[in-house]
Parts: C-alpha cells; structure tokens; sequence
C-alpha cells in the first residue's frame, strides 16, 4: 500500500488559496478518488485555507501550514495557522454561525459533509489545526499502476 | 476568474468563468452591484454557470448578497447551465430553496 | 510589486516528480510568464527534482526540498536534498557527462538554458542545493489584477 | 502517461498521450521493448506526440534508447505530430541530428 506526503508552508494571501486546491488535488489524484469526490476535497481545502486566512489572521499575514499524507490508502489532510484561535469550538461548528456577518458559517458544514472524518483543534491566541480524513469510495483494494 | 455581462430586457445576465473563491468574489460583487447601480431598469439577474469551474463558500456568499440585492429591487436571481458538483454545494448550503434554477439563459427569460 | 512564498517537502519518489511539476507551474502562474515560460519553468524543475532522486538519494528515499519564492516580480526556485553530493561540479555540469550510463547527461543543461540564473551548491555527503531565477520576459511593469 | 500502439506494415506507430519523465519512461520502455521483441517484422518505429504535454531529459533518454533498438534493426525513428515546445527541446538535445521529424504519420509512412 502507497505511502506519501507533502508538507507545504504559504503565507496566508488570498491568491494562495487557489494554490492549495491545485497542490491538494494533485496529491489526492495518487489515490483512486472519483472526479466527484477530487471536487469534495478542493472545497474542503479551500474552506480550511480560507479560514485561515480570514479568521486566522483577519487583517494580518501569517503562514499557513498544509500537511498531506497517503497512509493505508487514505488521503490525511492537515491544515494549521498560528492565527487568534477559536474561543468556543462548538458554537463554531454550529451551522450558519459566523464571526464574520458577511459570511454564511458553512466553511465547517462542508469541511464535515465532504469529508470522511474532521477534528478542529484551537487555542485562543496561539492559532488553530484542521485534520480532515477521506477514503476513496472505490475501496482499498484498487491500487494505481506504475507504482 | 472572468466575468461576461450582457444585458436581455430587464435582465442582466452574468457569466461567470473559472473559481469564485474569497480571492475572485470581490471583483465579481463589484462588477455586479456596479451594473445594477448604472442601469435601474435592471429587475432581474441571470447567473450562468456553466463555465464555472469552482465555488466555495466564500463564492456562494457573495452569490446570496447579489440575491439579496436583487430582491430589494423586486426582482428575480435565476442561475442557469448549474454542473452538477455545485448543484449539490447550492443544495447543501441552502441556496436552493431560495434561488430558481433553469437549464439554460432563454428558459430563465421565458419564466420573467 | 507582489511578494509570496512557498515551501514544500516530499519523500524522493518519481511520482512526486509531476506533482512538483504542478506545484511550481501554479506557483510561477501569479507572475506574468507565458505559456513557453512555464513550460520551461517546468522542464528546469522536472531535471532538478529527478537528480535528487535518481542522484541525491539513487536507491534510497529522502526528503526533498522545494523553496518558491516572488520577489521583485522574479521566481526563484530553490531544490535541495540531504543525498550524496556531487564530487566534481565542474564535471557534473559538463553538457553530457553523466555518472548513469543510462542517461543523457542534459539535465543540468536544460535548467541552464530555461532558466535566467543557475547555480549549485554540493557537499559530498551532506547533499546538494540548486537555486533557479527566472523573470517574466513581458517585463515587470505588468502586474495581475486582483492583488 | 498513456501508450497507444497500432501497426502499420513494417512500422510500429506508438502514440504517447500525456507526461514522459522518470516516473512514466520504464514504462514506455518495456511497452516498446516487449512489441519489437513479439514482432521480428518491425523495422521501423513512428512516435507520434501530438498528444505529448511534457517530455523532460528522462523521457528524451528512452527516446534514444528506443531509437538505438531500432537503429540496431537496420529501420528508422520518425517522431510524429512534434508540439513546438517539444521540438525546441529536441533541438537542445541533439536528438534532431539523428531523428527524421515528419508531419504526421502518414508523411512518415511514405519516407518508408
Ligand atoms: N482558522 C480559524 N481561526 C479562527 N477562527 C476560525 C477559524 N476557522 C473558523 N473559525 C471561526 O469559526 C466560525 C465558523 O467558521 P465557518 O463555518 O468556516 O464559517 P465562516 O468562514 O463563513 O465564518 C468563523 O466565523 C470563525 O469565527
Ligand atoms: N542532486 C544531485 N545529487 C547528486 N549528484 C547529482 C545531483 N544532480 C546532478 N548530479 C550529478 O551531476 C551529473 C549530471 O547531471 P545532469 O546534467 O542532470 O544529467 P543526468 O541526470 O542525465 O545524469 C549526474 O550524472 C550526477 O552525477
């Protein structure tokens, strides 16, 4: 079974955000994920990255970190800032709430619905951490040729 | 992203190519609320899809602020040539139920 | 003038030799390079990431490093890895000299003829560092809209 | 990477759609190896690249290395169908020296 990773580091500017799509989206495709489900993982990438950027570091620059990794033919998706944190992680996940009255508060909803599984780690002040898992629905015992 | 805005009777209909993102959707929320601030007779908004390649939340945010200002003038949003993969993001985020959908930008006009 | 960054590392397997391929294009993508640009901008980075793997690290895997950064509207692609090193670089660089039988011997060649600037830096043991520029031939007083 | 063999009397045409690097050439390699070995009649070998997006030093390598097997055959190597970015590449590596490029594959059946 396929063993890989990728660990990237990008400062949070909204033109990286289309960047983490594309690195996300190649790395899955070593994985036999269906168009549909690569679509799943770009939005819950982007709406990981997105926060970041916003919420994490509002008004400032920080680095964003992505962590990728293949192991057992599920693709781990980590993605931490060192931004302001969040005060109350439930109320967070709470369809529809958001910090921000501009926005719709699904960023989490949909990092949730598209992917297998999602835990959100955060320290107020010290910043936030994203795990996000997903199998292909294909199954294990499909593995790529040339490998 | 790239966005293409003709004009059929008291509609406007937009054209969105590529990723409306948190990068791309200003430019898009300006680029409409600019038109619909010079041309009063605009009633109503056709958004086609169909070239669309990627929407996140950030995107559908901005769709639902022009839905909303669409509505304050008493008109209609429509999107239309919706791919699949963001039919289920509308669905999901609730957009469904307050938008139409029609296949394609003549039905849309048919129903004004 | 736009200034951005990107960091990543991988394991030194070939099929991360596509995927840096990806990366450096979407990255290099934010300045104004043509097609023909970033198509050479692919070729340089393909030839410096397959020597750390065929080279660096031959029959073992390591890690391998990729710095992008745009400053002052030039892309500079720096590729590391921790592998064996390279003895003679005046050799190495010798357009057809090869220590594979198997090769051609091009690939330092084809990242000097794609890229503005090239330079390596190689300890025997410890690994090898190859920085690339490179400027946007339409020129620097283009900027993308949206920044 | 994705190889399309057909043959056309004493020619093997191989079609090659997609990226030729180190990851994806031993498999052209032992693609083209395998069909020479089976087929004593081949004499010459027909790359066609028009649907080639990428070719690095790796893939130029088991390009020669395909024509020295041929070449060993006492047949010849006609790439196909050569995208401009590729040729310049060809150029850089002196394989336009020893390799005849042709149009299409019809143009290099008829030097034959
Ligand atoms: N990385 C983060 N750093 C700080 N706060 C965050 C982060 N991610 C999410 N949040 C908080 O959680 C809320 C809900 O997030 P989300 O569901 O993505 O919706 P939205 O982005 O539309 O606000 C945000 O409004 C914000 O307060
Ligand atoms: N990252 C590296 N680590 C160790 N040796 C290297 C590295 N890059 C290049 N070399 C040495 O330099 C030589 C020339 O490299 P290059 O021009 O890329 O040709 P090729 O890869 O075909 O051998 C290689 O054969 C190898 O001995």
């Amino acid at each position: 079974m396929k063993t890989n990773y990728l660990r990237v580091e990008f400062p949070s500017l909204p033109e990286n955000i289309s960047l983490s799509r594309v690195i996300v989206a190649s790395f899955a495709a070593q994985l036999d994920f269906t168009l549909s489900e690569l679509e799943e993982i770009r939005v819950a990438v982007s709406e990981a990255v997105s926060n970041c950027v916003i919420h994490g570091y509002r008004d400032t620059t920080g680095e964003i970190r992505l962590e990728l990794a293949i192991k057992d033919g599920t693709l781990e998706i980590v993605v931490i800032d060192y931004g302001c944190g969040i005060d109350d992680l439930a109320l967070a996940r709470t369809p529809a709430y958001s910090t921000d009255p501009e926005r719709m508060g699904l960023g989490l909803v949909f990092m949730e619905s598209f992917m297998d599984e999602m835990t959100i780690e955060s320290e107020p002040g010290k910043g936030t951490r994203v795990v996000m898992k997903k199998n292909p629905e294909r199954g294990k015992d499909h593995d790529k040729p040339g490998d | 992203m790239n966005i293409e805005v003709t004009r059929a009777g008291s509609a406007l209909v937009v054209k969105v190519s590529g990723e409306l993102d948190l990068s791309t959707s200003p430019v898009f929320r300006d680029k409409i609320e600019e038109e619909l601030k010079h041309f009063e007779s605009f009633r109503h908004l056709i958004l086609d899809l169909g070239e669309t390649s990627f929407i996140d939340s950030s995107g559908l945010g901005v769709i639902l602020g022009r839905f909303k200002s669409i509505s304050q003038r008493g008109g209609k949003m429509i999107a239309v040539n919706v791919p699949p993969h963001l039919e289920k993001l509308f669905a999901l985020s609730g957009l469904l139920k307050i938008m139409t959908i029609c296949p394609t930008a003549q039905d849309a006009l048919n129903t004004l």
